[in-house]
């Protein structure tokens, strides 16, 4: 099979002009479906008939809650590529993914925190599912201090990559081994709502939120992937005409 | 209006989870270009510190 | 036995952000020396550390008999010997028990063997004592006890006179002919030439 | 040839024709096999055997700590049998992986200073195998006495002794786990300064299943029913990180020497 297709795609230059060009194509359907999302979200959806209002912080909590697992796996595969194929690119999307997880674990675990308060009568409840969010906050801040740990860029990449890939075999694990702790410790959370089909006018507005901060995600990776892309060339001549610019 | 920002009583719970949410929108949009403009400072430190030697 | 050659194409390295190597190539045939010289920092323990395969070189390639060192590394390693410019001694156990192990893991080593390389290397009074004890010179004639017993087609030697007097430089100078003789290969980085003249010897001057 | 080689002999004349045995001996053995990898990993092991007992103020580190952890404790809550009894599992569990954790900085450390790590990535053995043993080494120095100590700090913290060979057993099991685990993280801390804690924060997140097993397993034990279950997904885990764990392991060490 001939790969020299690939590997003009994951040349530094090319991934460094793409990223640029691509960006605002995710950056502003982002915006537009998270606008349009809070807005059927906040206004359009109607009460929840158990949870009033307070439901809407499923608008936030949800996508938060998505964006960390989905970024955390995209980390893994991008690292795992590097490790395999030693692709320079795929280790800078690996070390651009960190960050923004880590960023929206937290924001994922304090929205659960304030939905926890009206729901439970409490902040945190060693529900499983935060509970294995925080364990992932912390999977995220090992692999971003192992980052800053190690001065050689190359060696950064490589051994963050190992944690990367240890990291996305042990989630399942440890996802299962705390509900099952979970399980023996208490009847079934208040929150685990028996879940009929959602209303439509719930549902599209959080399937828009789901999109748009997917969308926002590829964005933000495709400006954080100039920069680590920049980092990891030595004295490539387009990096003049780049930096000039 | 009034009933919109009080959320049926949640407003406590709902505004303050939103404003976090959109904290950390915007702080990531902050911190990308950030972490962009500082790796083309650096880049453009080390052309200069290679054009030097040469 | 097949015709065994160490051959490098078109090797660039970094040494942190600075370019040592620009496109380095040479072949080492059988019985052929290389010794690579250059100030300290300028890249000689890179370069061996590339030819041994544990640095991933950015650009070009190592071979070894015609085939790429990556392709399969476990039996490159088993026909290289590489010792860095610290002996890989530890310091609670002698030179011998060091030896033992050193040496074991890689084939087996009796006991009469041990002891005569030690005794070629003058270790026969210190042999039993525990390394903590030696001198920096005594750790490195334990190393070149190592290489007598490691008679494997490929030794890379970092420094391997440092710390030496001048009968042990002798000694170094022996060992290194009589693996020549043998048909063996020797890369060596030195940052003054051999301490004898070793015949059929490559030079590669590593820019400061 | 014999020229030369008579020189060395003179160069060293307490041993005249030493060289020369050193010589044929070598040029008998270049037809001979290397080392099997088993044979590599059993000397690997023997070495950092003798290693620990010839420091022996090392080997008692992990267990006064885990001594002390469970002095820690009555001293903390109260000193009611009944109530520390509940909270042995959590006791022992916490002091065992704390205790296996505190060992773990040093399991490559040397290695990696003095160049063994080096020679060893470069011996043509696996390094996989090398690793495996290299932890095996680790668990029957902290691992394995931290379970035989186990049901001792059981007892004190009132636990009934029909329970001890039950919680010995799965600290047993479960401390595998844990080296396998810490392995990796130890391996990829390499050459960071100052990584104690950095290692802390990579292994205990990794190690939550272990803990949760193991403290259920434990608290069967402590009221007198089976613990199979909890033993068995224990096992399981301990299975899985020898598969893996020292693979990820040699990936990290050859990461670091590079």
């Amino acid at each position: 099979m001939n790969w020299s297709w690939f590997h003009r795609l994951a040349s530094p230059p090319h991934v460094y002009a793409l990223a640029a060009r691509l960006t605002p194509w995710f950056a502003w359907p982002a915006a537009l479906c998270i606008l349009a999302g809070l807005w059927g979200g906040l206004v359009l959806a109607p009460p929840d008939y158990q949870q009033g209002d307070g439901f809407r912080i499923l608008y936030v909590h949800a996508p938060s809650a998505w964006m960390s697992l989905m970024v955390y796996v995209t980390m893994a595969v991008s690292a795992a590529v590097g490790l395999i194929w030693r692709i320079k690119v795929a280790h800078a999307v690996a070390a651009s993914c960190a960050p923004i997880g880590a960023s929206f674990t937290f924001a994922a675990l304090v929205t659960g925190a304030l939905w926890g308060q009206p729901m439970w009568g409490t902040y945190w409840e060693w529900d499983p599912r935060l509970t294995s969010e925080l364990v992932l906050l912390f999977l995220y801040l090992g692999y971003m201090g192992l980052r800053a740990g190690i001065e050689d860029t190359q060696r950064a990449d490589r051994a963050s990559a190992v944690l990367a890939v240890v990291g996305v075999v042990n989630v399942p694990i440890i996802h299962y081994s705390v509900t099952w702790w979970n399980s023996l410790h208490q009847a079934p959370s208040v929150m685990r709502l028996a879940k009929p089909a959602m209303p439509l006018p719930m549902l599209v507005p959080l399937l828009l939120m789901l999109l748009g901060f997917t969308l926002f995600f590829v964005a933000l990776l495709l400006v954080r992937l100039r920069g680590e892309v920049l980092a990891r060339e030595r004295a490539a001549s387009w990096i003049r005409e780049v930096v000039s610019a | 209006m009034r009933e919109f920002f009080d959320m049926g009583g949640y407003a406590a719970f709902v505004w303050p989870a939103y404003a976090v949410t959109l904290a950390v929108v915007l702080l990531n949009i902050f911190w990308a270009r950030r972490a962009l403009a500082r790796s083309c400072a650096e880049a453009r430190r080390r052309l200069q510190m290679q054009g030097e030697r040469r | 036995m097949p015709d065994q050659m160490l051959e490098v194409e078109n090797l660039h390295l970094w040494r942190g952000e600075r370019h040592v190597l620009r496109g380095a190539r040479f072949k080492l045939a059988r019985g052929g020396c290389l010794e690579v010289c250059g100030a300290n920092g300028s890249g000689k323990t890179t370069l061996l550390r590339t030819l041994c395969g544990l640095i991933y070189p950015e650009e070009g390639r190592v071979l070894w008999n015609g085939e790429n060192v990556r392709r399969d590394l476990p039996a490159f390693h088993a026909a290289l010997a590489y010792v860095g410019h610290e002996p890989p001694l530890k310091s609670d156990l002698t030179p011998r028990e060091n030896l033992h192990y050193w040496i074991g893991v890689r084939r087996p080593v009796g006991a009469a063997e041990l002891s005569a390389a030690l005794t070629r290397v003058g270790a026969q009074s210190w042999g039993e004592r525990l390394v903590r004890t030696l001198s920096a010179g005594q750790r490195r004639r334990v190393a070149l006890a190592a290489l007598a017993l490691l008679p494997v087609p490929l030794w890379l030697l970092d420094e391997p006179t440092t710390n030496l007097d001048s009968e042990g430089r002798e000694l170094v100078g022996d060992l290194i002919r009589g693996q020549l003789e043998r048909g063996g290969m020797v890369v060596e980085a030195v940052h003054q030439g051999l301490p004898e003249s070793v015949r059929n010897v490559t030079r590669l001057d590593l820019a400061a | 040839m014999n020229g030369r080689e008579g020189r060395v002999a003179e160069a060293f004349p307490a041993a005249p024709g030493a060289a020369l045995a050193v010589v044929t001996a070598a040029a008998a053995d270049r037809s001979a096999p290397g080392a099997t990898a088993l044979e590599a990993a059993r000397l690997a092991l023997l070495r950092d055997l003798q290693l620990a007992f010839r420091k022996r103020g090392q080997l008692v580190q992990p267990l006064a700590f885990f001594a002390m952890v469970t002095l820690l404790f009555p001293l903390a809550i109260s000193p009611e049998l009944s109530r520390l009894r509940e909270l042995a599992p959590a006791v022992l569990w916490i002091g065992a992986l704390l205790g296996s954790l505190l060992a773990l900085e040093f399991l490559f450390r040397d290695d990696a200073y003095d160049g063994t790590l080096e020679q060893y990535a470069l011996s043509g053995q696996s390094l996989t195998a090398l690793m495996f043993a290299k932890t095996f080494a680790h668990w029957l120095l902290t691992g394995l006495p931290l379970a035989l100590m186990a049901p001792l700090a059981a007892l004190s913290l009132g636990v009934a002794t029909t329970a001890l060979p039950g919680i010995l057993l799965c600290v047993a099991v479960g401390t595998v786990a844990l080296s396998l685990i810490g392995s990796i993280g130890a391996a990829l801390t390499l050459g960071i300064k100052r990584s104690g804690a950095l290692l802390s924060l990579l292994t205990l997140p990794l190690s939550l299943p272990v803990l949760i097993f193991g403290a259920r397993a434990t608290q069967l034990a402590v009221h007198g029913a089976s613990l199979l279950a909890p033993l068995e997904l224990l096992g399981a885990l301990a299975v899985l990180g020898i598969t893996l764990a020292p693979l990820a392991a040699a990936a990290a060490v050859r990461i670091s020497l590079e």
